[in-house]
């Protein structure tokens, strides 16, 4: 987003009259549709079984789908400048940096939380690196 | 979240740019060149700020994500306390609402302005449905005591059969356990094992003979006495004990009683709970007294034609196929029992975010309304149609992150 | 602020009264509203660093005891990061200069503007409040569980911090679309002053880190009240967790706070060097990397907390990159002076002591990204060192040249030049007496919020504490002498320096819009056709004229 | 409030006359101001590891660093004074070019900036090079030291200690069962110390072996040493961890070969020895209890120990009990019951032996 060079005027022609693009009736009503219908999908998915990761990945798989039609055809992110694009995808980029780096730290400590405090863990002996 | 009016443009007296040219629409502000640069600035203002709401919620995700990272098991114990059914029309509610404001801002750019009051009107009463479901779920995790915390206390198992817990006070049931919140350990109602009576919790049958009354008492403190007791006989044992609320099904008489174990309240035994098959909750006047007598448990005989673990003996033969129990029967078997260690967390992290999201909701409902005064007064033509935008480029984020958060939170498997 | 203002006459001079200037939307008055406020709390903040120096001058108990002391360090962090420091240079000088600079009228979203002001002000009055109600004792980072269980103010103090952290956000967002939107049409990215660009950095990094301190107040400020229990660890939450949180904003808020000085420092050195900047487009970018890289670099304030290895390595790794772009623009900037024509006034002073300071800020920061060094440095006296170094020694002498270097545009007035000389030296030496030794204390093994220490440092907190007082004096004398020339100080002329950006062809003081008339194609750093024109007005203040290039000689170095 | 008031006068009376800093800054600097807290008059059987730890401390270190104790020391100090002799140049090569550029090209009138090029691509790419590729050296050797520094080796079971840190006392339980407030490791062996905190945040921090790790409540982390030479060094918490965090330094004894296994069975024998009040007494110091409770009435955290036996207690619900043998078991097993009005109820509970609860009562009754 930083290195945006698109200068102020914009891009997308303009083939409305008014200042900005106006959303079709049929463009509306089709994503709504696909929206309560993704919607039935993902609670019926929670029937089939395909253990927890999977079904985890198919539930975030869906949501983005719906994530992404509400965010092009609602949000009019498919006819808008494509700063505001940039600007998303570097909204997103930047949370996902936070839980990635997050999630990198997990990996090592965790054995070392005490549940009961009677038996200590052992402790990450790590090999001797020869000097 | 004090947002004041961050980037709706609207002005009350704007003129044209100075020295400027041409009179656009009266809430053109003096310092925009056009009815175009200040859509625009507009436009750029909230999608940054919606990238500021993004990063704001992006710490709750981290923290679901961290602790679901760290403790799956409590995830998949915590999760079925939430009503899948109120969470999809919920989802449904808030997709309903963004068509809607989808449909506004179509309105006001063609000044239809009828469609646009009523596009604007079903919105803000979808949001009110959205937070009035909120209210009922709250409602009944507050009267079940699932919260977070020191409070998390659940009366009931995630598969909905009762659970001996610390406060005493659940609808339809009674335990005897008295709890002593000063030294945070039981005072009395706990059937120790050492004193003596064999208690097998797989068979979650009684092998000893126990006695229970429910005392109706008066007074508190140093002053309590007894002023009536009645016995009550035990409970039917039905095959999936303690299954569904009311204590099982079939020809059941009430009150009555089971043993029931919960190692967070009483550590090293079970404790006596008497079901009413109501839904009202006794108070501190009603306390429930049980004794054990310790009864050596019987010698079973070797049974040649148990199935040996494992190997058989040449000659021997087994007759009982062993019965591997399935997945749902396991997940089943660990729901019904109490709460893994610090579930209070699935918690705390369930309530900031949808808290949080319902104050979103909220903060979006005063906005909308304000959009309807100013819709039926007319203020928004083709030109100027920049706040409907706006709140409606708001409104879907806070659809979207419901978009997340419902299968984040109801639907784990 | 309706149209119907006069905009020939002065901002200043338009409209009197209370009522003009608490309802303003005129970015200029609220930028000097913020300056008056971050002067008051640069104060209150200098006030509380000087008694922490004043009962270390001995060990053991010299003026108050250990709860008074950890009170007084942690509203002396508090009040500078949250009031002082994050807003200073973009919400005071941003908000001043940025619209002239683009030759725009306003700020984007004016109510936002002043929505942002007052934000402040309750965020100020909630930490004053703190203040008032005996004080916080949990350092200014909250580090939980210590900030859940102690019984100090700290719900006031994490609710000011949280809507200070709303006008940042807000600020940056206005700066953002500002640059964005009200561009003139000649002035491309690459035509625009280096500040703009610093402050484009830095609201970016605003907008995009400081929602996460929202967030993480948010969960400490319901954490006190309702125990939630999310960093709490006896409820099963996680301490490091916090620590994640935290400093997921407060690294990028070091760079909010260095790279808007960094901004300012480019445009200083060019005017008094009388020379184009060397490397700008070197400079532009390593703004906006330094704004990206600082997202990838927290976790090197926690190498020691109990953070994995594999962490402690990528996190040491990037911030060796993050120490590469600040390197390269002290090199562009120390190329300037080459062949330059330099004139050492006041601002100037500021800039080349921020030079030097920064550089050693930046090269002690090297010590403290190896990791092995770290674990012996951390949380130590030469942290403390390194971080004033970079804080104050470059954000605080870049802010207060910066306010003397505008000081003329803004207020009409010029400072008396000699007192600010010796005040600029006195910020120098009073600076490098404070916080040098304690770069030894540290390396020695001296921890760093510590009441009472090992009677062989004595001698380095003396000199330490007697530096603090000449840094706290030159501070106040500037403040005072500022206030002084507002009424009698001699009348500036339109262009005191000889700069050549926009803001130097708007009138003194500006109108209302800025610019009577629009203004004039002006090409940045460009010094060829200014001519100085020495005791221009009444007060014998020089000004430079901008000779049409018409009359100007073929070659370049007319006359 | 006075010592605030009385503050913010000082600080305002000190800003009009800076002259009043100067004097102070003129005394003797070596001269230790005041002995440190006159060494309490020595108990009579001081045994010989207390008359060791007991040393006054002498800095023997260079001018930036203290010795070095720790065969893995060598790696952060050669990196140490890499970095500094670096530093050294790149800065006495910056401010040389600027004021030497200040100087030459400093304003006279009538000199007029010579032109000189506004940007060399050559020169800025090798000014972006060469601190990446020095960066890049820099963090090899940091990441390979400190995998050292924190690669646990195998230890014999009697070298593992553990370090409980907790609100402003250090106590460590070594493999025997011993307690003590004072850190004795052997010298030339590995020794690994699991830590964690009873309450919040601390961090142990050993100067000479530069080590450092932060201690976090329910949770162990662990530290590792090579003492290479005996003697006594220092032990600070460098995490802030509330009032008295300046408060909570301790030693490190380095035994010199066989002193360590010494010092554990006579420290066992003591340990077992004890009993009545000389018990009370040492678990008063050990566990901490000094930090909130004094013996000579004054009021620290918690209600002072002095002349309370047997008088009656107003607790926090209204009744008041008898000051007994029963009171101090409650309020050790269940703190949370016995909180009384006017102080805050943040007492830990301590698990102690009911010898050790015995010794308790003994040693309070003793205090009159």
């Amino acid at each position: 987003m930083a290195s945006d060079t698109s200068s102020a005027h914009d891009k997308h022609d303009e083939h409305g009259h008014g200042i900005a693009h106006v959303a079709a009736v049929k463009v509306l009503l089709g994503t709504w549709i696909a929206l309560m219908f993704l919607t039935i999908i993902t609670v019926a998915a929670t029937k089939i079984d395909l253990g927890t990761n999977w079904n985890l990945a198919l539930a975030m798989v869906i949501a983005v789908v719906k994530a992404t039609l509400v965010v092009l055809f609602f949000m009019h992110l498919a006819y808008d400048k494509l700063f505001h694009t940039v600007l998303v995808v570097a909204g997103l980029f930047a949370a996902a940096l936070f839980v990635g780096f997050a999630l990198m730290d997990s990996g090592q400590y965790q054995q070392t939380i005490i549940w009961d405090t009677d038996k200590p863990p052992p402790a990450p002996i790590g090999p001797r690196p020869v000097p | 979240m004090s947002d004041h009016d961050h980037d709706h443009g609207h002005g009350d007296d704007g003129h044209g740019h100075h020295g400027g040219h041409g009179h656009g629409s009266p809430w053109i502000q003096h310092h925009y060149d056009d009815a175009q640069h200040q859509f625009d600035s507009g436009k750029l203002g909230i999608w940054f700020f919606l990238v500021q709401e993004v990063l704001f919620f992006s710490g709750l995700f981290v923290a679901y994500i961290l602790y679901r990272y760290h403790h799956p098991e409590i995830y998949a114990y915590a999760h079925s306390y939430l009503d899948v059914k109120w969470g999809a029309i919920n989802t449904a509610v808030l997709i309903i609402s963004s068509l809607t404001a989808a449909w506004a801002v179509r309105c006001a750019q063609l000044a239809q302005r009828r469609g646009l009051i009523f596009c604007l009107a079903v919105t803000i009463a979808c949001a009110c449905g959205f937070l009035g479901i909120k209210y009922v779920e709250y409602s009944h995790k507050i009267h079940e005591r699932i919260l977070f915390g020191k409070k998390f206390d659940p009366c009931i198992a995630s598969a909905g059969n009762h659970l001996l817990n610390k406060e005493n006070y659940c609808p339809g049931v009674k335990t005897s356990v008295v709890w002593d919140a000063k030294t945070n350990k039981a005072d009395r109602g706990c059937l120790d094992a050492p004193t003596g009576y064999d208690w097998d919790p797989a068979l979650k049958g009684i092998q000893g003979k126990c006695v229970v009354n429910e005392l109706t008492m008066s007074g508190t403190g140093a002053n309590r006495k007894e002023v009536s007791r009645r016995p009550v006989e035990a409970c039917a044992p039905s095959p999936d004990h303690g299954s569904g609320h009311g204590g099982g099904h079939g020809k059941q008489t009430y009150p009555c009683w089971t043993l029931e174990q919960n190692p967070h309240v009483c550590p090293k035994g079970p404790g006596a709970m008497v079901h009413y098959g109501d839904h009202t909750s006794r108070g501190s006047t009603v306390e429930i007294e049980v004794t054990c007598e310790a009864v050596p448990a019987p010698v079973e005989p070797k049974d040649a034609l148990a199935p040996v673990d494992g190997k058989l003996e040449r000659g021997e033969a087994s007759f009982k196929k062993p019965v591997t129990p399935s997945k749902h029967d396991l997940k089943h078997e660990f729901q019904s029992g109490p709460p893994p260690e610090h579930t209070n967390m699935f918690f705390s992290i369930y309530f900031a975010m949808t808290g949080l999201h319902g104050l979103h909701v909220l903060f979006g409902i005063f906005v909308y309304i304000w959009l309807l005064v100013r819709a039926i007064k007319g203020h928004f033509t083709p030109d100027y149609f920049g706040p409907v935008d706006y709140a409606a480029l708001y409104w879907h984020l806070v659809d979207l992150i419901w978009i997340f958060l419902f299968p984040l939170l109801y639907l784990i498997h | 602020m309706s149209a119907d203002l006069d905009n020939t006459v002065s901002y200043l001079e338009v409209k009197k009264g209370l009522g003009s200037w608490l309802y303003t939307l005129d970015h200029k008055r609220i930028g000097m509203m913020y300056l008056c406020g971050i002067l008051f709390s640069l104060m209150l903040g200098g006030a509380f660093a000087l008694l922490v120096r004043t009962e270390l001058f001995s060990p053991g108990m010299t003026i108050v005891g250990q709860d008074w002391y950890n009170k007084f360090f942690t509203l002396h962090g508090a009040v500078m990061v949250f009031l002082v420091i994050i807003p200073g240079i973009p919400a005071a000088l941003g908000n001043m200069v940025l619209p002239i600079q683009l030759g725009a009228p306003d700020v984007a979203f004016p109510k936002l503007n002043l929505a942002s002001f007052y934000l402040w002000c309750s965020g100020a009055f909630l930490l004053l409040l703190a203040t008032g109600l005996g004080g916080v004792d949990t350092g200014w980072t909250f580090y939980t569980p210590y900030s859940i269980e102690t019984q100090t103010a700290v719900i006031p103090a994490v609710a000011g911090a949280f809507l200070l952290g709303f006008s940042s956000i807000f600020t940056g967002l206005n700066f953002l679309v500002t640059i964005h939107k009200f561009r003139p049409a000649h002035m491309g990215w690459f035509q625009m002053p280096l500040n703009l660009w610093a402050l484009y950095a830095t609201a970016l990094m605003q907008v995009l880190a400081t929602p996460v301190l929202g967030i993480t107040l948010l969960l400490l400020f319901v954490e006190r009240f309702m125990h939630i229990g999310i960093f709490d660890p006896t409820l099963g939450g996680d301490p490091v967790l916090f620590q994640h949180f935290f400093w997921f904003y407060s690294h990028p808020a070091v760079y909010i706070m260095i790279v808007p000085g960094m901004g300012v420092i480019s445009e200083m050195i060019t005017t008094f060097a009388r020379k184009p900047i060397f490397g700008y487009r070197f400079i532009a970018y390593s703004s906006v990397a330094l704004a990206l890289f600082s997202f990838l670099v927290w976790g090197h304030h926690m190498f020691v907390s109990g953070q994995s290895r594999l962490a402690n390595m990528v996190f040491s790794a990037l911030t060796f990159s993050v120490g590469i772009p600040s390197a390269i623009k002290v090199f562009n900037w120390a190329a300037t002076l080459y062949k330059g024509d330099i004139r050492l006034d006041t601002p100037m002073l500021y800039v080349l002591s921020f030079l030097i300071l920064f550089t050693i800020g930046g090269l002690t920061g090297i010590f403290l990204a190896v990791l092995s060094i770290d674990v012996h440095l951390h949380d130590t006296y030469f942290v403390v060192a390194h971080f004033h170094y970079v804080m104050m020694g470059s954000t605080l002498v870049a802010f207060v040249g910066a306010l003397h270097y505008w000081w003329p545009k803004l207020s009409g007035r010029m400072y008396p030049e000699t007192i600010g000389r010796v005040c600029a030296w006195g910020v120098f030496i009073g600076f490098n007496l404070t916080f040098l030794p304690q770069f030894v204390m540290g390396s020695r093994g001296m921890p760093r919020r510590y009441w009472d220490y090992d009677p062989e440092y004595t001698l380095y907190h003396r000199i330490s504490t007697v530096g603090a007082f000449i840094l706290g004096v030159s501070l106040f004398v500037v403040v005072c002498y500022l206030a002084w020339s507002l009424k009698r100080g001699k009348k500036a002329t339109k262009n005191p320096w000889g700069a050549s950006t926009l803001e130097w062809e708007a009138p003194t003081p500006p109108t209302v819009f800025n610019f009577p008339e629009p203004p004039p194609e002006v090409e940045i750093y460009n010094y060829d056709d200014l001519v100085e024109v020495p005791n221009a007005n009444e007060d014998g203040v020089t000004n430079w004229e901008r000779r049409p290039a018409a009359d100007k000689p073929a070659t370049s170095s007319h006359h | 409030m006075k010592p605030y008031l009385l503050a913010f006068a000082l600080v305002f009376g000190l800003f009009a006359p800076p002259a009043m800093a100067q004097p102070a800054a003129a005394p003797p600097p070596a001269a230790a101001v005041a002995p440190a807290a006159p060494a309490a008059a020595p108990p009579a059987e001081m045994t010989w590891w207390e008359k060791e730890a007991a040393k006054p401390y002498v800095y023997e270190g260079t001018y930036w660093l203290p010795p070095a104790a720790n065969k893995d020391a060598k790696g952060p100090d050669d990196l140490f004074i890499w970095v500094l002799g670096m530093s050294a140049f790149f800065f006495v090569a910056i401010t040389a070019c600027v004021v030497y550029f200040v100087i030459k090209y400093r304003h006279k009138p009538g000199r007029k900036p010579e032109p000189s090029p506004s940007h060399n691509d050559v020169l800025e790419i090798t000014w972006t090079v060469i601190p990446t590729i020095i960066a890049v050296i820099l963090f090899v050797y940091g990441w390979r030291s400190y995998i050292s520094l924190t690669s646990i080796p195998e230890t014999r079971p009697e070298n593992q200690i553990a370090v409980t840190a907790q609100k402003w006392n250090w106590s460590f339980r070594y493999y025997n069962g011993v307690e003590d407030n004072v850190l004795h490791v052997p010298v030339d062996q590995p020794v690994k110390l699991t830590m964690t905190s009873t309450d919040v945040l601390h961090s142990f921090f050993v100067p000479v072996f530069r080590v450092k790790q932060d201690i976090v409540p329910r949770r162990f982390t662990y530290v590792w040493f090579w003492p290479t030479r005996t003697g006594v060094y220092r032990l600070y918490c460098t995490e802030y961890c509330g009032k008295d965090h300046s408060l909570m330094k301790t030693k490190v004894v380095v035994h010199s070969a066989g002193n360590y296994e010494r010092y554990l069975s006579e420290a066992f024998g003591k340990q077992m020895s004890l009993s009545g009040a000389a018990l009370g007494e040492s678990v008063y110091k050990k566990k901490g209890c000094e930090g909130c409770h004094t013996l000579d009435g004054s009021v620290r955290l918690g209600p002072s120990f002095k002349g309370v036996w047997g008088t009656d207690v107003k607790l926090g619900d209204g009744s008041s009990v008898k000051f007994d043998e029963a009171y101090v078991r409650n309020s050790i097993q269940a703190p949370q019951g016995q909180s009384r009005p006017g102080f805050p109820p943040s007492m830990p509970v301590i698990p102690l032996s009911d010898k050790e609860i015995e010794g308790m009562a003994e040693f309070i009754k003793a205090q009159k």
